[in-house]
Formats: structure tokens, C-alpha cells, sequence
């Protein structure tokens, strides 16, 4: 199978899914680019978007269904929710997860809620694609992951891939779905590659991944984590600890029996998220285990987080801010001494 | 002019609205319902005249003052009242309350709690309605308060931008909560924000509901033949306070006793001789409402409460159970 | 020592602190009432805001001191930031927590990190006075609590008291404070009275407090739920049962310590928050308690929250909808009953 | 016009962010520093004639576009190059990098990733300043593209309703990104857009300094009277891409050549003679600046680096250190 570079899964993703609905639409700023220049030749899709992910699709479905914005995330979010209940699949791309707080009422209150509110009348089908993530040197307001601001939110449902094949299959479920779907893009992602199936095979949400099989600790890892997780099992298996990898991919809703069944093997978790460590998803699965898998468990549930500190902007300390495969590593390896 | 059917039709309208609201009122003060209550008392024209210038099949969006909108969005009174009362066959199934009476069949998107969250809704409706080639189009009725709010300006400078057939309803109804109108806006009156938005908007009497009749079919027939969006500010009065159980200490006497001789109401039983109706249809018209009224608060009050487990059911089209109650 | 209520101590907390410091000023959406009327009697001050909690202030400390503002939070939450930078000790009101949404950004970008982004030079000494809670039959948007979106965010501090002297205290200390702090307010509990000193007397933000000791399970109430967790645990008592209760007070920063020295002696911990489930600081203080009192527990941590839903409006919903003092000792039985 | 020593300033001062801007493409194209890079080559002339305009004890907000606002505002030049390096000499200690240089000491309140963060923050400076008495002022610096953000409005309607001395400086260097400022905007112009809060507002050339510094100055010669907010509009041309690594495929050839007739160096040098300053001085002075450019890069380069557990530091005035590192 030929591999695709997860920011050529989601194009295709979005490509295919424009293809067979024309009523997918979708909103952004310079999603497109050279709005107002279309005469100019190379202007017309000149960006799509700042990491070119959702290039070319300007010049195939023209700009009707790939709408540049004005930068007014409040008003087209707002926009795409309403058009969502009246027959639209809009996708609308938050540039960066950092705005969510421009335009946070509009999926807290409104997106999340009216299906509920009203009745049950009416859905919001509608996807937020937005990026995220630590490691780019962009400081502050351009790193943040915030998928936790979104999980705690009844009527969303998030999704976060971290490969190539699951942003493709997991972004095409998450048009073709009927509730408002948050979709996370890790920005120090977007280059990896993976073997990626042709045509719209769709991936399930609520189903996570088992990325590596191991008796001694699971290590349940969000996202970019996931590969640092595996960096760290690698050099663990070495030294004969056996870690098991679980991906949940999404987190509302969450494969709760997956990891739980893996904590039941290993009697071991750790979580390692690169966000904020309060309220974070670490700290949501990590009390999931404490609660459901209490039985089964041999250690604490530890964690491995970002300080809770802004992100910051010179590499020496945005290397030590983020999760590293040592920092994990050092993790399994209390988890695996605990009480010995 | 609107024909007799919707002359009738806008007379029993604005009574329900009237005679549904004094019973809310009636029913605060006797703390019989739950809740925030809202009333549309002094605004009624503008939902009438509005309503009957649209099409069943346009879409509205409205606010935490949403009684008067769903009543002449044409939304069945009994189930407006069960939804206040909280019961079963409330429009929400008694999950939104007062402040939320939005019935999507009836071509309600919503009737939101936060202010200025409906004009970017009702303008992507518009936008998607005229991108399938439909000639339906979105009214977003909101406050004069929340001309100040950031979401609205967006929405309208989107709306320009669009060419979305959306009609802004401005409700100028001299207050926003307990601050007056007057103080709280930089211009004159709000259809002088739009300048900044290209957009084309008047300050327009909102007592009368043929005035505002005219008003809105002008605007939505420039809408329907592909035009695009309009704010029009209905000049009105709150009467009531800004819910039940507010004091209103901070409206003068003198301004509610002047803005009383122009109340919609009284307006209307002025013009109803000169619209075909006489004092005799009249009466019996508003009897008629009256016993509607009644009839839906005297079923409402008896309906059916919800089952406490029915606070679980419809937060998503499909999720796992177990992952909604954490009981 | 008189009582007085919630209500009546907030109001005296910001009476004290405006009486001290000419720079303390508030600003809010009729937090005064009136503007635009002030030559008609009782026009001013004929709110205090919706709850009447600021009530007096404007009579008393003028127009300039005591704003109201229009419904522009992001510009007026924006606006004490920069004040707060330059001199003033702002108190802003977000009506209710529910509008979060429109002004996060303020909070979450600008409030929170500046100090951190910009090397330290700047602080940013404001409050976000906001209200909170269920079981007012407001329905949807006007029943959140959503501590923990703030309590995700590093750069601010988060308070919840319970009682009428800690919302006094902790309050005139938030003021004092110059980090910004997020101080919520429960809608169900200003009119609840207590003993309240006279005076400007502070209580430092991070300590909890144990309102009842007890030696069999340790229960966490978040605000409102200590009231909940109180007949809960009077209940019990009669089965025998001694229930320990914490409220944490303020949760960033969180006493650890007193959580974790009452787990150690209990060895059962329940945490009660009336908060949406996913992610919320029921989650994070279970976290903690997996992570850090692990070797002290006999039962699994457990959690009681709402459902993973909106807030219903219509009464028999709504109850069920909370956390009961019935759910707590059903969950403090469950931690008991244990492996027996 | 200027006197002697602030037009020998603004010379100085055009130069330096032109040359320092200049060595950042350098370093952008040699991937020398990280992160994101946004250069102001093109709005020289609007920091330079607005900061000629006001106090060093004034306050301004920047955006991610800092370098210019930053120099202009008198911020050491080595201190900026080495926060764009991420060293400890940095101005921010290496925490913000370059969309983020912000010196509180020098009267900056921040520089803001988030579009139109900063004019509610320069407001409520402004706010604070004249109820204390003081007549300092604040500036807040946005692009085109930040006007229809609604925090935007927000700000302008409060600062008029607090008559507060906001001067709203808009950089319309016409493009927001890839999107051209004429496809953007529903209005001829940007200061046509305040008719909604009853500012004054004007549109003025944004390319030749003294022109810049006239009407700025007039503006806060009125704010430092009890006058209140005004919005500038300053049309000016974005040379650069939006970022470095922008490939600008929608800035038609000819635009650029034509907007480079006027580019602000350009015009400056025209009118230098004029100003006082011959060819020899002039040339002395560029000379001057570039070797400050170059020495303040040549020590940035060598700046230590921070300790990586400096990330912990300055979150709160005041915290449990435990509660800040969970490593
Ligand atoms: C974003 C937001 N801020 C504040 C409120 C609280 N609030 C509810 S109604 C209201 C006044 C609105 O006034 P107006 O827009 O004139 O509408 P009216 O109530 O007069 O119909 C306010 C401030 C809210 N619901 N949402
Ligand atoms: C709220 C928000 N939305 C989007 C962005 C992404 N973004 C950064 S700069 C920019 C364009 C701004 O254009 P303009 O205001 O004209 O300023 P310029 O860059 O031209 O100086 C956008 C959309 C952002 N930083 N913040
Ligand atoms: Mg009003
Ligand atoms: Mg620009």
C-alpha cells in the first residue's frame, strides 16, 4: 500500500468526502489563499491553510465550498453550525487550537448543546479541525494542545490521530458524523508517514489502537506521544521491561475497555499527554484507572505531562517542557519497581 | 398591506403573545413555574409583523425572550407552556425551559441563553439555503444590548461579505437589563452601526405592527429575488423588567406611562375598524385566544413530569451509554 | 461573631478592599444597574448585579469605581487586564461562568501568560468574580461550573469557597493577590449563612479546610458539594460510618498535602463534584490521590459527578441530574464495603 | 513637523528596524533561528512617525509582528535579536521569541499572537492613566485583517463610551495573510468602519514618516487634552511575506513593483535633504545603524542559553514550586 504523509491523508480524506457530498463545506482563513487575487495566476490555493494541508482543494471544488474567512472565527464557526443544521457537512479549520478561546462559546454553548436543549429535533454535523502541539518553537499561543478544554464538554466528541492511516480514516467518520466532532492535528506530525488505504474507508470513533503489545506496564500515550512511547519501550525492551502502547485516538467518546483490559494485564499505567497537567486527558485516564481498574493495579497510575507553565519559546526550554522518551521511560521503570 | 388572512391571522398572533405573557406574569408571581422567566410584553409587533412577512419555511433564530417569536413562529401554545412548566410534551422536552423555546420543525434554529450567539447561526443557514438554491431565508431577532457584542459584528460583516439573505431584527426595546438604551449605545440609534458592515439598515417603529409588517416584506423581497442582508431596528418598549421579579426601580414611571399610549396592543384595537375588523369580530377574536390560552396552561399545568433518567437521552445523535451516565 | 450570608460577605470583602485602595475598581454588566437613569431615585444600584452581590458598592465608591459595562466581556475582561498591568486591581464580573466562552481568550491567552511570555517584568493582578452552579432550574447556559477550564490554564489561580467566611477571606485575598485569580461563586449557596469575622481579615489561597473528621473515608467536596457531602456523612455516621471531609477551597493551587495526610489515614477517597465528568477536578483530584496516596488505598478511588451531559432544565431532571447526598454515601458505602 | 532631534530619531529609527529586518530574512533563509518569523520591511514608516508622536512613558500594544513596535518603542536592539535567538539575554528571557518582543519597561503591555488581542489591553492602560491623572496615552498597533475580529469592536465601542486616550493605529499593509485587504474589507476603507462607535477615524498615508508623525501627533495632542479615542488608519505595503517561508504566489509582480515607488526608505531618503540631513550625514547615520545591527547580532549569536529548567520560572508572582514541575 503506498504510504501518505498524515497531511496528505487528511487532503485525501477531505478530497474523497467532498467528492461523494457536496454538501461538505468548509471554512477557514487562507484555507485557500489569494482571495481577491484569483486572476493572478498561482494566487487560488497560494496556502491552504499555513501548513498547506488542505491544498488544492480551492482549485477542484472551487471557492463556494472552500471558504476563505475573514478573521472572525466567532462569526464562521457560529455560521458553519447553523448551516450544519440545515443540510451542510461544514468543516472549519481553527488555524490554531491557541484561538479556541475566540470562538469557544460557539462549540461550548451552541454546537454541544442545542441537539440537547431543544429536544432532540435537531443535529450539528459539523467538524473543527484545528492544530495543535508543542516541539515547533512557536511559543506560547501557537503550541498549545487544549484537547481537554473540548473533552470536558458533553455533546462533542474528540478526536486526536497520530498516524497517517487513522487521521485519514478517523477525519472521513468524523464528516460523515451526525454530532459536532473536535479534530485535533499535531503540527510536528503532519510529515510522518504511513501506509494509507485508498478510497473512504472509514475508522470507527470510540475504538482505540493497540500499538505495541508488552506483559509489564501500559502506557497509554496521546497523540505525538505515541511516538516517544515508542522510543521509550524500545530502549526498555532492552533491558527486558515489556510495555504495552495504547492509542485511544479519540477521547469522547473513550475506548475505556481497551485500556482497562491492558491494565488488567500489566497491573501498570502510565499516561503521557504534552498538555497542561491539570484537568488534562492524563488526568482523566489516569482517574478512569483508579476508579475501573483498581483491582487490577500493582503501582500508582503515573503521569508524564507538561509542567504547568505557558509553553515556552527557546528550544533549550521547550525541550524540557515537553514529554521526552526518557521522562517516560524513567516512569515505567518506578512503575515497574514500585513496591520491590 | 397584508391581505385578510394574514391581517387576521397577525390580530390573533399579537393577542396570544399579550394574553400568554400576562398569564407568565400571573404564574411568577404566584412562583407556580420554575425558572427564568423572560416576557415579550411591548415587543409583540415585531414578531407579528416579522412573522408575517416570512414564510413558515424560513429559518428564525431567537433568545432567552423567545416566548413571542415561537408563538408567531406558530408553534403550538400547549407546547410552549408544558416547556415552561417543564413537563413531557414540552417543545424541548422539558429540557430547555423558558429561555430556550425553539421548535426546529416549525423553522426555529434556536433561542439562545448567551447574547449575540444567533446572528452567526441564522447566517449560516442563510448561506446554505442560497448555496442549494432555495429562496428561503433567516431572520435573527436579538436585543439592542447586544449590538455591543463582539459575535454580532462578526456575523454581520460576514454577512456583507456573502451576500447571505439573513434580516437582522434589531429589538430596541429602551433597555438592556437595567441599563438604559439610550446610555448604552455611541450612536444615535443602532441602524448607524451598520455603515460599518456596507450593510443596508433603518430605525423603524416597532408598536405597529403593520409598520413593521411593511418594513420586513420589503427587505425579504429583496432577499428572496437574491439580495442580501439587512439589519432593520424596531423601536419598542420593555414594560415588563428584564425578567420576572425584576423591581424595574430604574424606569422612570413617567417613561412607561408616556410609552403606554403607543403599546402594540392598543395600537392594534385602534386600527382593527380600518383593517376589516370590527368591534364585535374583535372581541370575539380575542376570546377565542383567550380560551386558547387557557385551555394550553390548564393542560400544561396537568401534563406529565419527565422521568429523571430522560436527563441522559438525546445529548448525542450516537454515543455509548455507559460513557453519558456516570451514576 | 455575627452571620452573615455568602451574599452579604462578598459584598463586604469588596467594600473593605475599595475602602483600602482607591485602585481596586469593578467592572461588570450591571453590577450597579441603572446607567442612564442616575437622576431618577433608585435607579442606581438598583441591581448589584443579578444577585444583588455588589449591591451598595456604586452609592457608595461612584460610577468611576463601580462600571457598568455593555455586553462586551472580551473588551471589558481585555480592558482590566490592561489596568491590572498599569495600577488598578480590577474585579470583573462575568455574570455567569456559562459565558466563558466569550472572552476565554482574554483569560486563557492574555490574563494567564503574559507575566510568563514577557520574562516576568508585568503581573497581572486581577479578579474574575463569576457564578456557578445547578439546581436553580436555569436550565443549559446558566448552570455550568466549569472549574476546569480555568484550572487547566497555568498562569492563573482558582477559587471556589463554600462557605460565607472562606468567600469572604479567600476573596479579599484574591484581591490582594497579584497573580490573576478566577473566583466562582455558587448561585444555590449566597444565601447560606455563617460566623463572619469583621474586618479585612485574608485566608491564603491553597489551603484547604476539614469541615469533619472522620476515619473511615475521605470525602473531597467541591464547593456547593460540601453541603451534599455533609448530610451524606450524618447520615452514615449513624451506620457507624466516620466520613472525613475536605474542601479544597481553592484549586490552584490545590493543598495536596491535607488531601493526601487524610487519604493516608482513611485509605478510601471519594471526590464530589457537581462538574461535567471528562476532565473536570473531580478527575484531577482523583488523579492526584492514584498518583501520589496510592500506597495508602484499600478501595478504589471514586468519583460522583454529573452525567456526561448538558445541564437539563425541567426539576426532576435537573435533580437527578446533581450529585445527592443519597449518590455520595451510596459511593462512601461502595469505598467501604470494599474487598469485604 | 519634528525638530532636529526627534527627525535625526526617526531617521535612526527607520533604518534600524529596516536593517535588523533585513538580517532576520538573512537568518530566516539560513534557518539560523527558530521559530516563526514576521517581518514589518514595508510599515517601517507607522512605528516610527507614531512612536516620534509619543512619550517613551506612553503605552502600546504590538502583535506577533513586534520587531518594529518594539525597536521603535527604544527597546535595545540586542535584546530583541537575542529573544528572536531564544538566549537569556533576551527580553523576554528567551519565553516569547520573536512574536513576542515586549519590554513593559519601555512601555509596551505585550505583543499578541491572537489577532486584535491588544486593543482591549491598551484600553484599559488608557482607562487607568487618565483616572489617576496622568496624561499618558496608549497606542495600540493591528493589521487590516484585525478589524473584523470582534474583540476588536468591542474595544472601540467601550474606549468610546469611556472617552478613554486609545489611539487604534491600523496597519493596513493590504494583505491579512494571503487575502487581499480590497477582497477583505466591506467598506472603501477601514476608518470608515468607526461611524459605528462615533470615532473619529481617518486614513492617511502610511509610507512616508513625517506624514505619519502629523497626524499622530495631532491625535495625542487631543488625548493628552481629556480628549478621547481616534482610530488611524496608515496604508502601508507588506514587502515580506506574511512570515518568512511565505512564497507571496498572490502578490502580483507588478503590485509589489509598483507599492516599492513608494517604499518608506525610499521616501525618507527623498526627503532627507529636506530634513536637514545632507548625503554625507545621512550616509554616517545608516552607517551607524548597521553596525549597531550588526554588533547587537554578532553578541545575540553568542548569548548564552537559557537553563532548560528556567522554563519553570515566572509563571505566578507567587506558587508552590511543587505545583509547577510535575518532571
Ligand atoms: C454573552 C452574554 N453576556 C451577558 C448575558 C446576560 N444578559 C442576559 S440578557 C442581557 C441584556 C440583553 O439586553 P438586550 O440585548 O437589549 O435584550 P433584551 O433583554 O432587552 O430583549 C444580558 C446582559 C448573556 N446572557 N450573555
Ligand atoms: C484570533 C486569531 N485568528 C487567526 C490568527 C492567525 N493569523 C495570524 S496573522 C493573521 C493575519 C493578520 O492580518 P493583519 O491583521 O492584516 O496583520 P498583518 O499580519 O498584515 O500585519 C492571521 C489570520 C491569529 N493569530 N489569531
Ligand atoms: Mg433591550
Ligand atoms: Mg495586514
Amino acid at each position: 500500500m503506498r504510504e501518505l504523509t498524515v497531511k496528505d491523508a487528511i487532503n485525501e480524506a477531505l478530497r474523497e468526502t467532498m467528492r461523494a457530498d457536496p454538501d461538505v463545506v468548509l471554512f477557514g482563513e487562507d484555507i485557500a489563499g489569494g482571495q481577491g487575487r484569483d486572476d493572478y495566476p498561482g494566487a487560488m490555493d497560494a496556502w491552504g491553510g499555513p501548513f498547506g494541508v488542505t491544498k488544492g482543494l480551492c482549485t477542484e471544488f472551487g471557492r463556494d465550498r472552500v471558504r476563505d474567512t475573514t478573521i472572525a472565527e466567532a462569526g464562521f464557526f457560529g455560521a458553519a453550525i447553523g448551516g450544519a443544521m440545515v443540510g451542510m457537512r461544514p468543516v472549519c479549520e481553527l488555524m490554531y487550537a491557541d484561538f479556541a478561546g475566540v470562538c469557544f462559546d460557539q462549540m461550548m454553548n451552541q454546537a454541544a448543546k442545542m441537539r440537547y436543549m431543544f429536544g432532540g429535533k435537531q443535529n450539528v454535523p459539523m467538524v473543527m479541525r484545528t492544530v495543535v502541539g508543542g516541539g515547533f518553537r512557536a511559543g506560547a499561543e501557537h503550541s498549545q494542545t487544549l484537547y481537554s478544554l473540548f473533552a470536558h464538554i458533553p455533546g462533542l466528541k474528540v478526536v486526536a490521530p497520530y498516524s497517517a492511516a487513522d487521521a485519514k480514516g478517523l477525519l472521513i467518520s468524523a464528516i460523515r458524523d451526525d454530532d459536532p466532532v473536535v479534530f485535533f492535528e499535531h503540527k510536528r506530525l503532519y510529515m510522518q508517514k504511513e501506509a494509507v488505504p485508498e478510497g473512504a474507508e472509514a475508522i470507527p470513533l470510540g475504538r482505540g489502537r493497540r500499538r505495541r503489545e508488552g506483559g509489564d506496564v501500559t502506557v497509554i500515550a496521546v497523540q505525538r506521544m505515541n511516538l516517544f512511547a515508542e522510543q521509550a519501550a524500545a530502549e526498555l525492551e532492552r533491558d527486558g521491561i515489556g510495555v504495552e502502547i495504547i492509542d485511544p485516538r479519540t477521547y469522547a467518546p473513550l475506548d475505556e475497555e481497551m485500556i482497562l483490559s491492558s491494565v488488567k494485564k500489566t497491573g501498570r499505567a502510565v499516561v503521557v499527554d504534552e498538555s497542561y497537567p491539570r484537568c488534562s486527558l492524563a488526568a482523566d485516564i489516569a482517574a478512569l484507572i483508579a476508579e475501573k481498574g483498581f483491582a487490577d493495579l500493582r503501582a500508582p497510575v503515573l503521569r508524564v505531562t507538561a509542567p504547568h507553565t505557558p509553553v515556552p519559546f527557546s528550544p533549550p526550554m521547550e525541550d524540557y517542557y515537553l514529554p521526552s522518551p526518557e521522562r517516560i521511560a524513567r516512569r515505567v521503570r518506578e512503575a515497574v519497581e514500585y513496591g520491590k | 398591506m397584508p391581505d385578510a388572512g394574514v391581517t387576521e391571522w397577525m390580530y390573533r398572533c399579537l393577542f396570544r403573545i399579550r394574553l400568554f405573557e400576562e398569564r407568565i406574569k400571573q404564574l411568577a408571581a404566584d412562583k407556580a413555574v420554575p425558572g427564568y422567566l423572560h416576557t415579550y410584553i411591548g415587543s409583540e409587533a415585531i414578531a407579528v409583523g416579522v412573522m408575517a412577512a416570512l414564510r413558515q419555511d424560513d429559518w428564525i433564530t431567537s433568545t432567552y425572550r423567545s416566548h413571542g417569536h415561537a408563538i408567531a413562529k406558530n408553534v403550538d401554545l400547549f407546547s410552549i407552556a408544558a416547556e415552561i412548566y417543564g413537563r413531557v410534551p414540552g417543545v424541548c422536552k422539558g429540557r430547555g425551559g423558558s429561555m430556550h423555546i425553539s421548535d426546529f420543525d416549525k423553522g426555529m434554529l434556536g433561542a439562545f441563553g448567551i447574547v449575540a450567539a444567533g446572528p452567526p447561526v441564522a447566517l449560516g443557514a442563510a448561506v446554505q439555503e442560497r448555496r442549494r438554491g432555495s429562496d428561503r431565508i433567516a431572520a435573527s431577532f436579538f436585543g439592542d444590548g447586544a449590538v455591543h457584542n463582539g459575535v454580532f459584528h462578526e456575523a454581520a460583516g460576514l454577512a456583507t461579505h456573502w451576500n447571505a439573505p439573513l434580516l437582522l431584527v434589531c429589538e430596541n426595546n429602551g433597555y438592556a437589563e437595567a441599563t438604559a438604551t439610550d446610555w448604552h449605545l455611541n450612536t444615535e440609534n443602532v441602524a448607524q452601526m451598520m455603515g460599518a458592515y456596507a450593510m443596508p439598515a433603518q430605525t423603524v417603529d416597532g408598536m405597529d405592527m403593520f409598520t413593521v409588517y411593511e418594513a420586513a416584506s420589503a427587505a425579504v423581497a429583496r432577499m428572496r429575488a437574491g439580495g442580501g442582508p439587512e439589519l432593520i431596528e424596531f423601536v419598542s418598549y420593555r414594560f415588563s423588567g428584564q425578567f420576572e421579579g425584576d423591581r424595574q426601580d430604574y424606569q422612570p414611571a413617567e417613561e412607561i406611562a408616556e410609552a403606554s399610549k403607543r403599546d402594540p396592543v392598543l395600537l392594534a384595537r385602534q386600527r382593527a375598524a380600518q383593517m376589516g375588523l370590527d368591534e364585535a369580530a374583535l372581541s370575539q377574536l380575542v376570546a377565542e385566544v383567550q380560551a386558547e390560552v387557557d385551555d394550553a396552561f390548564t393542560r400544561a399545568e396537568q401534563a406529565e413530569w419527565p422521568a429523571p433518567e430522560a436527563a441522559l437521552d438525546d445529548v448525542y445523535v450516537s454515543y455509548p451509554k455507559e460513557q453519558i451516565d456516570y451514576a
